[in-house]
């Protein structure tokens, strides 16, 4: 155990482990509450108005 | 960019008023703001991320060299954080300059789709800078042997930049007329984009020191797997903006859809009460 | 004289000069009936130089080192307290409609608020500096630089202010979103009026009149920025 | 005949609104205005709390966007977004909101010479509004914060009347006023009107008849333009603008009532 915090003191792993994982976790946070923040919001919406749903015709290019 | 460039100032067409109520099928509604090309987007970048990893921590160097006096220096294994570091403020920077571009063209097309634009780079240029100073800040501790720095420019301009988008975001927070909101709120944005020269000048003359790197690429003592795992972060890193800007964009897009919808539905009913009254009388 | 028959006078120089002049009379007669600058604001910002001897432990040598900075925290909080009070003016029986419904330019109406902001916090600023002096023996080296940094520095946080405040006006949350908004935007101004003083103060080797320059380019970017986009800020939706 | 038609449309309406659409925030406080408001006019506007009265006459004051629609006030067509135009309309309406957009630490003579400098009035019309108030030296030497709320409401009309507007919005001008007050204003807005502005005046009140017949009533009280509410705007605006081309004089008066944001023809 003492031969791992010495470890970890001497590269400096635990610094790298803290910045990757902090770092990484926050943005996967945030990609996630930007996902469900979108499907909260697209049961509200009807499909015609989802334009990214490229399967379907674009019925309001015309206007 | 992909799939939402087609759509146009989505503000105005408010003659499709009418048929949009006679569809009204909003159960059957789509229930992500995912398409194939962001799915294709999303795996690339999950995949890059892992190949990141494993040039960051396997396949580059540590970062050591010896100087004339056989002394070896070098910031070792911290420096495996700078490819997270590095493109993340790359990518900060570049979504507030995105923000900045996007206010300036919304303030003179008036098109609600720069806005939307402007104010999804903005949070994730908020995110990403975050995560740039939260990295920065645990990289300094074992290689310049402190947490904080006043007397390095970068770090303080990241810093200030940060606060100025969040009070951004926080004015954008606020609910208020809309289209006031989207033509202040881009007035915020371009001072803030142009705070940043600024602050970063003023700073450096603050203090005429700087712990900072002057080109990190040029210090880092080029090897090719370092240069390459550099390189390999930016990628990801932009993979990962675009995915997320082209998601938090949909959302935007949602929410004004639904905010349009919510309008047409107000608009209808008040013609009915005005329909009635006139009945009545 | 010209009456309101639409010509365009109100574009004018002189025009735009005159509203500003006379928005920045009125905040003074306010100013001088209320009294809220003089018995709230400037009391506020003594107690503040106060607080900092209590916090730096009364240290002649440490107060006297950081009596630049400090008077200029010290004055950008006092701002935020009067760029408050100047909107709050206008917004309590909705008088910001006077100015839409006027016949001069939003410029001038821009113009003018900065103008009080700007005459209110050098009155403020004579104080502050007696204050410093006194309370912090410092020792004025180069009174033409002192005053200079003042006029110029101060003008950057009065446009900065106003333009500001103005974006935020309609906002129940002006109060506390204001600081968040306009405090980073001055760092720039905060950095190099503290160091022009420090040589004014002669308490750093510096030369002020560089960062001078720095102050005054700030100021007329603000001001600039100001009377292109005020207008739109003005505008109700 | 058709050259005289058109010589009226663009001379003498004075307000000219189809389908307007006002948001505020994102709701439509106007749903759908048609409005035909002729030179001299006086329209009284009545309706529930609510009904878009008082966006109405911020629309007409040129303070506010509008979402859809078209038309025209005192000539500015309203989809001219330039600032200049926009800034020329509002210099000539006079607006008359609940707020009284007094500062209370001047007193009523400052606040009147501070509004007068705005828009670059004459002494003589400030004075003329002092007259036409009754506003005595005495109160004119107050402060407004120590002015009752009927006091302060006749300095405010008397900062309406120095621009000396060519069109006159007032919401509510009767709102805490005693009679004398409620007679002065109403004298006053029967002059303006014969002197050629035109007026917009919003009330709970029931209009009393001897207002509305104040004047000769066998020019087209009343029916002269205002019909149809929103969901029939296109067949509507036909009728309006064409149906009653006929020149009403000075200082006629009708009533128009607003709900749901939308204007229908009344009488």
């Amino acid at each position: 155990m003492t031969l791992l915090l010495a470890l970890f003191a001497l590269t400096h792993a635990g610094y790298l482990a803290a910045g990757w994982s902090i770092g990484l976790l926050a943005i996967g946070a945030y990609a996630l509450s930007v996902l469900v923040r979108g499907r909260a919001l697209s049961k509200r919406v009807p499909l015609s108005r989802q334009r990214w749903m490229n399967s379907l015709p674009d019925e309001d290019e015309q206007s | 960019m992909t799939t939402p460039t087609e759509v146009e100032n989505p503000r105005s067409e408010p003659a499709a008023a009418a048929d949009f109520f006679a569809v009204n099928s909003i159960a059957d509604a789509s229930v992500s703001t995912g398409s194939a090309t962001t799915k294709v987007l999303g795996w690339l970048t999950l995949a890059g991320l892992v190949v990141l990893l494993v040039f960051a921590f396997i396949i580059s160097p540590e970062d050591s060299r010896e100087t004339a006096d056989g002394a070896i220096i070098g910031q070792f294994d911290a420096v495996r954080l700078l490819y997270l570091h590095v493109p993340a403020a790359v990518f900060a920077y570049v979504a507030f300059a995105l923000t900045g571009l996007g206010s300036i063209i919304y303030l003179w097309k008036r098109s609600r789709w720069w806005d939307h634009v402007a104010h999804s780079s903005a949070e994730i240029g908020v995110v990403f800078c975050g995560v740039t100073l939260l990295t920065g800040v645990i990289w300094g501790r074992p290689v310049w042997n402190t947490w904080w720095e006043w007397g390095d420019v970068r770090i303080v301009t990241t810093l200030l930049l940060f606060l100025i988008f969040v009070g951004y975001l926080a004015f954008r927070s606020v609910p208020s007329e809309p289209r006031r909101q989207a033509r202040n709120a881009s007035v915020l944005a371009i001072i803030g984009a142009l705070n940043i020269p600024v602050v970063n000048r003023s700073v450096e003359w603050w203090e005429n020191r700087t712990l900072h790197q002057q080109s990190t690429l040029e210090e880092l003592k080029i090897e090719d797997a370092t240069l390459l795992t550099l390189m390999i972060g930016f990628a990801v890193f932009g993979l990962m903006f675009l995915w997320l800007l082209i998601h938090r964009f949909r959302v935007a897009w949602l929410a004004e859809e639904v905010e349009q919808h919510g309008l047409k539905q107000a608009l209808r009913r008040r013609r009915e009460e005005a329909q009635r009254e006139a009945m009545v009388s | 004289m010209n009456t309101s028959d639409a010509t365009p006078g109100h574009l004018s120089l002189m025009g735009i000069l005159r509203t500003s002049w006379h928005i920045w009379r009125k905040d003074l007669l306010i100013e001088l009936r209320s009294r809220v600058l003089l018995n709230q604001i400037l009391p506020f910002a003594v107690l503040v130089l106060m607080l900092f001897a209590f916090a730096l432990d009364g240290d002649s040598t440490t107060l006297e080192f950081f009596a630049p900075g400090l008077f200029w925290v010290a004055v950008l909080l006092a701002a935020l307290l009067a760029i408050g009070r100047s909107v709050a003016t206008e917004q309590a029986d909705a008088t910001m409609d006077n100015f839409r419904l006027g016949s001069s330019s939003p410029v001038a109406v821009f113009f003018g608020k900065t103008l009080v902001i700007l005459t209110q916090l050098l009155v403020l600023e004579i104080v502050l500096a007696v204050g410093v002096i006194v309370f912090y023996g410092a020792r004025l080296s180069e009174p033409l630089l002192f005053v200079s940094t003042s006029v110029v520095a101060t003008s950057g946080i009065a446009s900065a202010g106003t333009l500001y405040a103005v974006a935020i006006s309609k906002l129940g949350v002006r109060e506390t979103l204001l600081p968040l908004l306009l405090m980073p935007a001055l760092v720039p101004v905060l950095i190099g009026a503290t160091r022009a003083f420090g040589d004014a103060l002669g308490t750093a080797g510096v030369n002020g009149w560089q960062w001078l320059g720095l102050l005054g380019a700030f100021a007329l970017a603000y001001l600039t920025l100001g009377a292109l986009v005020f207008g739109s800020l003005l505008e109700e939706n | 005949m058709g050259f005289a038609k058109l010589a009226f449309l663009a001379m003498e309406l004075a307000v000219s609104l189809r389908s307007l659409v006002v948001l505020l925030g994102s709701f439509p406080a106007l749903s759908g205005v048609d409005l035909d408001i002729q030179s001299g006019e006086i329209v009284y506007v009545r309706g529930a709390n609510g009904a878009g009265k008082t966006t109405l006459l911020r629309f007409c004051a040129g303070l506010l966007n509008f979402y859809s629609g078209e038309g025209q006030v005192l000539g500015f067509d309203i989809r001219d977004a330039n600032s200049d135009t926009r800034q020329m309309w509002r210099t000539q309406v006079g607006y008359l909101g609940h707020e009284t957009r007094l500062y209370p630490d001047l007193t009523a003579q400052e606040n009147l010479a501070f509004l007068a400098k705005l828009c670059r009035a004459e002494m003589a019309a400030l004075q003329y509004g002092v007259e036409r108030l009754e506003l005595s030296q005495e109160l004119l030497a107050t402060r407004v914060g120590s002015l009752s709320a009927g006091q302060r409401r006749r300095v405010a009309l008397a900062g309406v009347v120095l621009r000396s507007p060519k069109l006159w919005l007032l919401d509510e001008p009767h709102a805490s006023l005693d009679s004398r007050g409620r007679s002065c204003v109403d004298q006053l807005i029967v002059d303006a009107a014969k002197a050629g502005a035109t007026l917009l005046v919003v009330t709970h009140e029931p209009v009393a008849h001897e207002l509305l017949e104040a004047v000769p009533a066998d020019l087209s009280v009343g029916e002269s333009a205002a019909s149809g509410s929103a969901t029939a705007g296109s067949e509507a605006a036909g009728s309006a603008s064409g149906g009653s081309a006929i020149a009403c004089a000075p200082g006629s008066s009708r009533l128009v009532e607003l709900s749901g944001g939308a204007v229908k023809g009344n009488r």
